[in-house]
C-alpha cells in the first residue's frame, strides 16, 4: 500500500452544464510528496482538472478517488479537512464578512482552542502582512490583498493536499518570493498551476502540460522538452 | 402571486393595466432626471433571484418571497415600484412568470400596493424601531398584495372560485408565509443600516402625492366590482358580433350551396378549422421559406 | 439541513443560469422575426386565448401556435418542457370544480397552455436586448428601458456570485456545524452578499461609465419575412374569430 | 501649448467611503506618445490611481485634468471615447451576455457600420484567439479568457489613452507577448500596472513607483534604481 496514489483519476471528463468541455479524458495519479506544476494555455482545462481532483466538482464521466475514497456525502468533512484549494479568482472564494472571520473560518470549525487560535491568526497575518487590513470585509481590498488572503486562510489549517491555481497572479514580488519559499518547506503534496514557469520550475518536480482540455505530456521538470510549450503557447 | 395569462377576465386585466399605468407613469415623472443607481440594480437582480424560489398554493396561484417593501425601503416608493415593476416585467418576458395580459395586476399588487404600504408602513413606525417596523413592512405589504391578487382572480368570472374563497386562500397563506417575508426584510434592513447606513437616508413623498396614491389603491376594488359589472366575458363573441358572422356561421359561408344532408354544424366547425390550421401551415411555410431574404448575421 | 439547502440554492441557480441564456443562439427562421412583430403578434394570440372558453377556437389555436413553432424552427421538446408543469398546476388549482362542472377545469387549463405557448414562441426566439429595444419603439419610457437592461445584467452577475459562493463554502467545510449556527450565519450571509453585490455593482456601474452607457437599439427589420408574419398572424386572429 | 499634459493631476487623495485611505496626495501629470509604468506593492493605490486619472472616480481632495478638462457630465462621453480603461479584475468589467455583445459594445454605440463591425470583430477575435468563445456569457470563461476579453473590448476601440491595470495576470505565454506587441506598436499614450517587471522594462519609458498611496519615484526607465524596488517589497 506504500504506492497506492493520494488522488487517482482515471479517464475523467468534465462537461460544464451549458455544454463547455471543461477536460476530457484526463488520468492522473498523484503521489504523497509529490510537487506537480499544471501548466497549459488560457481555457486549457487546468482550473477544471483541479475542481475535479481536490473532489469539488463531480466528474460527468469517468471516477477520481481521493485517499482512496470515492467523494460523497459521509467522508465529504474529513476530506475537506486534508485538501485545501486556493481559487483562481479570490472573489468566487472570499465569503466571510471580515479578513480575519475569512483566515479564522477553518480553524473555527476545527474547535482549536482560543489561544492557539489567536496565535495562528498572528503568525500568518504577520506573515502575509494582512494585520492592518484584519477588520476590512474582503471584497474592499485589493486585487493583490484578496489574494494573499485567499492563500493564507487555505496555508493557516496546513491541509495535506494544497491545490494553488495561479497563487501568484496580481500579488507583489515580496509575497510571491514568500509564497514560493513557503511552499518549498511545506511537507505535503503540492499541485500548482501557473503562468510564470520560473515558479513551476523553482517548485515542482513533476509538470502536467494541458491542452485543449486533454494532458499531453506528464514528466518529470528534468526530462521537460520546452519546445513543446512554445508550441501550445504557454511562453 | 404571480398571476398568469387566463386567470382574469379581460375587463379585470385591462382596468389594472390603466391603473398601473397611471401610478407608475406618476413614479417615473417624479424621477425624471434621477439616474439609476448600481443600488437599483442589484435590489432588482437579488428580489429577482428570490422570487425565483416559488412554490405552488392550492386554490390561489404560488407564494415566495416579493420583496416589495424592501424595495420601498431602500429606494424609496417611486423608484422602488419602478424596481419591482422591471422585476415583474422581466420574468413575464424571459421567463413567462406571470402573464403578459395579467402584468397590469401584478405589477399593481407587487409593485404598487407592496411597495407603497411597506414604505408607508416603515416610515410610520421607525421611529420606534428599525427592525420591527422593517418586519412589519414586509409582512403586512405581502399580505396586503396578495388579498388584492385574491381580490381580482375571485371578481374574474374566468377563474370559477369566488371571492369568498380566493381573498382568504390568498390573505391567510401570505400572512403566515409573510412572517418569514418580514423576518428578511428587518435582516437586511438592519445589517445595511450598520454598514451602510447612508443607503437608508430618507426619501420624501409630498403629501398630495401620498393622498392620491392611497386613494387610488383603496378604491381599486371598487373600480374591479365595477368594471365585471359592465364588462363581457366573451369579447370574442362579440367581436365576431360586430363582424356580423355570428348568425352566419363559417362553413356555410364558404360552402353556401354545398349542404351535404346530415352535415351538422359540429362536422362543419371541424372542416373550417381543418381548412384554418391548413392555411396556417402553408403561411407558416411561407415565412419559413421568406426567410433566405436576409441574410444571417 | 444546511447541506440540503445550499444544494437547493446551488441547483436553482446553475439550472437558472441554463435558462437564461435560452436558446435564441439558434437560429430558425422565428428567430430572424423583428421583435416588435414578434411582442405584438404574441398579445393578439393570448389576448385571443383568454377571451374565450370555446372548445374549437382554443383547440385551432392550440395546433396553429404549435405548427408555426415547429415549422419555423423552434424545438417543440424544449416548447413542452417550458408548458407542462405549469399546465398541471393550473389543472390542479381548479380541479375540485370538477364536481360542478366537468368541462371547465379542462378548457381552462387549455387557455392557460394556449396563452404560455403563445409566450414562450415569444421568449424562446427573442434575446433580452431585442426585447429592450422593441419596447423602446413603442414608446416605453427610456428610464424603464434603462432599468431594464441594468437589471438583466445585474441578474447574471449576481448569480454567478451565488454559485461561487456556495462552491467556496464547500471547499472549507470541514465540519457538519449545528441547525442553530446556520440559521445564526444564515440572516449575516443575506446581509454580506447584498452588501458585496452593491459594492461589485457599484464597480461594474464605473465599468459601464468607462465604456459608455447607451442601451444599444437594434435596427429595425421589416421585409419579406415580417409581412408574411403578419399576415400569419392575422389570419389566425381572424379565423379564431369567425370560427 | 505643445507641451500642456494630457492628463494631470495636483495633489490628489482618494478615501474609500469606509474610510481606507486609496492614495494620498499625488501629483502627476502624463504627456502625449508617454509609456508610464505604475509599480508598488499590492494595496499600494496603483489601481485607484488609474480610476482617478481615468476620471471614473473622483478624487476626494484635489483635482485631475483630462485633456486640459475637469471631467464632468457635459464632456463626460467625449472623455470616454478616447480613454479606454481595462480593469484589473475582468469580473468588475464584463457585464454583456455574450462575448460578442462586450466586444462589440463600443463600436456599437459609435454608430460603425455593419461591414467595418464584423471586420473588427473578426480581426480582434482572431488576435485574441476568441472565436471559439464568442458567443458564451463572459463570467463563463476560465480565468485568463475573461482577461483577453477584456482587453480585447478596450483595444478594439482604439483610445487615444489606454490605462492596463495587470494585463498579464492570469493570461498565457502567447497572449502576454501579443498583448506586448501590440502596445510597442501603438500610437497613443499607455499607462500599465504590473507586478510583472519585465513587462514594465519591456514597454515603458517612465517608471512611477508608489508605496503606502503615494509617488515614492518617478524616473525614467533609464534611470532607475532597481535597490528600491526591493526594499519597498516590489520584486
Ligand atoms: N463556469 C463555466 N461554464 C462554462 N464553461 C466554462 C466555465 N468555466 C470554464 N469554462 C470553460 O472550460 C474550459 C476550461 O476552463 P478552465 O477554467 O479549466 O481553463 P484554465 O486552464 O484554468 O484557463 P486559465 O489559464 O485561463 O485559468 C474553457 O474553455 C472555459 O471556457
Ligand atoms: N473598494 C474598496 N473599499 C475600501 N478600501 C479599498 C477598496 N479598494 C481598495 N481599497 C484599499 O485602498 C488601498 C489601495 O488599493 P489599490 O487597489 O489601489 O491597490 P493596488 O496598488 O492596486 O494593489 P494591487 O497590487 O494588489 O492591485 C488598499 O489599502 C486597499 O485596501
Ligand atoms: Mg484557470
Ligand atoms: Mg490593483
Amino acid at each position: 500500500m506504500v504506492h497506492s496514489p493520494l488522488i487517482s483519476a482515471r479517464g475523467i471528463s468534465y462537461v460544464y452544464p451549458d455544454g463547455s468541455m471543461g477536460v476530457q479524458d484526463v488520468s492522473i495519479e498523484i503521489f504523497r510528496g509529490e510537487r506537480v506544476g499544471i501548466v497549459g494555455p488560457n481555457g486549457s482545462g487546468k482550473s477544471t482538472l483541479i475542481f475535479l481532483l481536490s473532489g469539488l466538482l463531480k466528474p460527468t464521466k469517468g471516477e477520481v478517488r481521493i485517499f482512496g475514497l470515492t467523494p460523497d456525502k459521509k467522508n465529504f468533512e474529513s476530506i475537506r479537512r486534508k485538501i485545501g484549494v486556493v481559487f483562481q479568482n479570490p472573489d468566487d472564494f472570499l465569503f466571510n464578512p471580515t479578513v480575519r472571520d475569512e483566515l479564522l473560518y477553518v480553524p473555527r470549525q476545527l474547535e482549536i482552542n482560543e489561544e492557539k487560535m489567536r496565535q495562528l491568526l498572528l503568525e500568518y497575518s504577520e506573515m502575509f502582512d494582512l494585520k492592518e487590513i484584519l477588520h476590512k470585509p474582503p471584497f474592499r481590498l485589493s486585487g493583490g490583498e484578496k489574494k494573499k488572503v485567499e492563500i493564507a486562510s487555505v496555508l493557516i489549517y496546513r491541509p495535506e493536499v494544497i491545490f494553488l491555481d495561479e497563487p501568484t497572479a496580481n500579488v507583489d514580488g515580496k509575497t510571491k518570493r514568500m509564497v514560493a519559499e513557503m511552499m518549498r518547506k511545506y511537507e505535503g503534496t503540492v499541485v500548482i498551476t501557473s503562468h510564470e514557469l520560473e515558479i513551476i520550475k523553482r517548485l515542482c518536480n513533476r509538470v502536467v502540460l494541458m491542452s485543449k482540455g486533454r494532458i499531453v505530456e506528464d514528466t518529470t521538470i528534468n526530462t521537460l522538452d520546452e519546445r513543446m510549450f512554445e508550441e501550445i503557447g504557454v511562453v | 402571486m404571480h398571476i398568469p395569462d387566463g386567470y382574469l377576465d379581460l375587463s379585470i386585466a385591462g382596468l389594472f393595466f390603466v391603473l398601473t399605468l397611471a401610478v407608475l407613469g406618476y413614479s417615473i415623472f417624479k424621477l425624471r432626471g434621477a439616474k439609476l443607481t448600481s443600488l437599483f440594480g442589484v435590489l432588482s437582480a437579488a428580489i429577482f433571484a428570490a422570487q425565483m424560489l416559488n412554490w405552488p398554493i392550492p386554490g390561489g396561484t404560488s407564494a415566495h418571497f416579493v420583496g416589495g417593501s424592501l424595495a420601498g425601503i431602500l429606494l424609496g416608493p417611486y423608484a422602488g415600484s419602478l424596481a419591482m415593476a422591471i422585476v415583474l416585467t422581466i420574468q413575464t418576458l424571459v421567463f413567462n412568470d406571470g402573464g403578459i395580459t395579467a402584468w397590469g395586476a401584478n405589477v399593481w399588487n407587487m409593485a404598487i400596493v407592496n411597495v407603497f404600504v411597506g414604505y408607508y408602513i416603515y416610515q410610520t413606525f421607525s421611529k420606534f424601531s428599525r427592525s420591527f417596523s422593517a418586519f412589519l413592512a414586509g409582512w403586512l405589504g405581502i399580505t396586503i398584495a396578495a388579498i388584492f391578487a385574491g381580490l381580482e382572480i375571485g371578481l374574474s368570472t374566468s377563474f370559477a372560485y369566488g371571492l369568498s374563497i380566493t381573498i382568504p386562500v390568498m390573505g391567510i397563506w401570505h400572512a403566515v408565509l409573510g412572517i418569514i417575508e418580514g423576518i428578511i426584510t428587518a435582516g437586511v434592513v438592519s445589517y445595511i443600516a450598520t454598514r451602510r447606513a447612508d443607503l437608508l437616508e430618507k426619501k420624501e413623498v409630498g403629501k398630495a402625492s401620498f393622498v392620491l396614491i392611497a386613494g387610488l389603491i383603496a378604491l381599486s376594488p371598487v373600480f374591479a366590482y365595477l368594471a365585471e359589472e359592465v364588462g363581457y366575458s366573451e369579447p370574442l363573441e362579440n367581436a365576431a358580433e360586430m363582424l356580423g358572422l355570428e348568425e352566419n356561421p363559417i362553413y356555410e359561408s364558404i360552402f353556401p350551396d354545398y349542404t351535404i344532408p346530415g352535415l351538422d354544424p359540429y362536422t362543419g366547425t371541424l372542416i373550417s378549422g381543418a381548412i384554418g390550421v391548413l392555411i396556417v401551415l402553408l403561411l407558416a411555410y411561407a415565412v419559413k421559406y421568406a426567410r433566405s431574404s436576409r441574410k444571417d448575421t | 439541513m444546511h447541506v440540503v439547502l445550499e444544494k437547493t440554492l446551488k441547483n436553482a441557480s446553475s439550472y437558472f443560469q441554463n435558462f437564461f441564456i435560452h436558446d435564441y443562439s439558434s437560429n430558425g427562421a422565428i428567430h430572424l422575426i423583428d421583435a416588435r412583430i414578434k411582442l405584438l403578434s404574441t398579445i393578439v394570440f393570448v389576448i385571443l386565448a383568454i377571451s374565450t372558453f370555446e372548445f374549437d377556437k382554443l383547440s385551432f389555436l392550440l395546433f396553429s401556435l404549435i405548427l408555426i413553432s415547429a415549422i419555423l424552427g423552434l424545438s417543440l421538446k424544449r416548447l413542452f418542457s417550458r408548458v407542462w408543469l405549469f399546465s398541471i398546476f393550473s389543472f390542479l388549482v381548479v380541479s375540485p370544480l370538477l364536481i360542478q362542472d366537468l368541462k371547465y377545469p379542462f378548457l381552462f387549463t387549455l387557455r392557460v397552455t394556449v396563452a404560455i405557448i403563445a409566450v414562450q414562441m415569444l421568449v424562446m426566439s427573442t434575446s433580452f436586448a431585442e426585447i429592450c429595444s422593441a419596447l423602446r419603439s413603442l414608446k416605453v419610457p427610456e428610464i424603464f428601458i434603462h432599468g431594464l437592461w441594468l437589471a438583466y445584467r445585474y441578474i447574471l452577475v449576481v448569480f454567478q456570485d451565488i454559485i461561487s459562493i456556495l462552491l467556496a463554502r464547500e471547499s472549507r467545510r470541514v465540519a457538519k456545524g449545528s441547525h442553530a449556527d446556520l440559521w445564526r450565519k444564515g440572516g449575516e450571509s443575506v446581509g454580506l452578499f447584498f452588501l458585496r453585490s452593491i459594492e461589485r455593482a457599484e464597480r461594474v456601474q464605473l465599468a459601464m461609465a468607462s465604456r459608455g452607457e447607451r442601451v444599444i437599439q437594434s435596427k429595425f427589420k421589416f421585409g419579406l419575412l415580417e409581412i408574411i408574419y403578419i399576415t400569419l398572424s392575422a389570419f389566425v386572429a381572424l379565423w379564431c374569430i369567425v370560427l
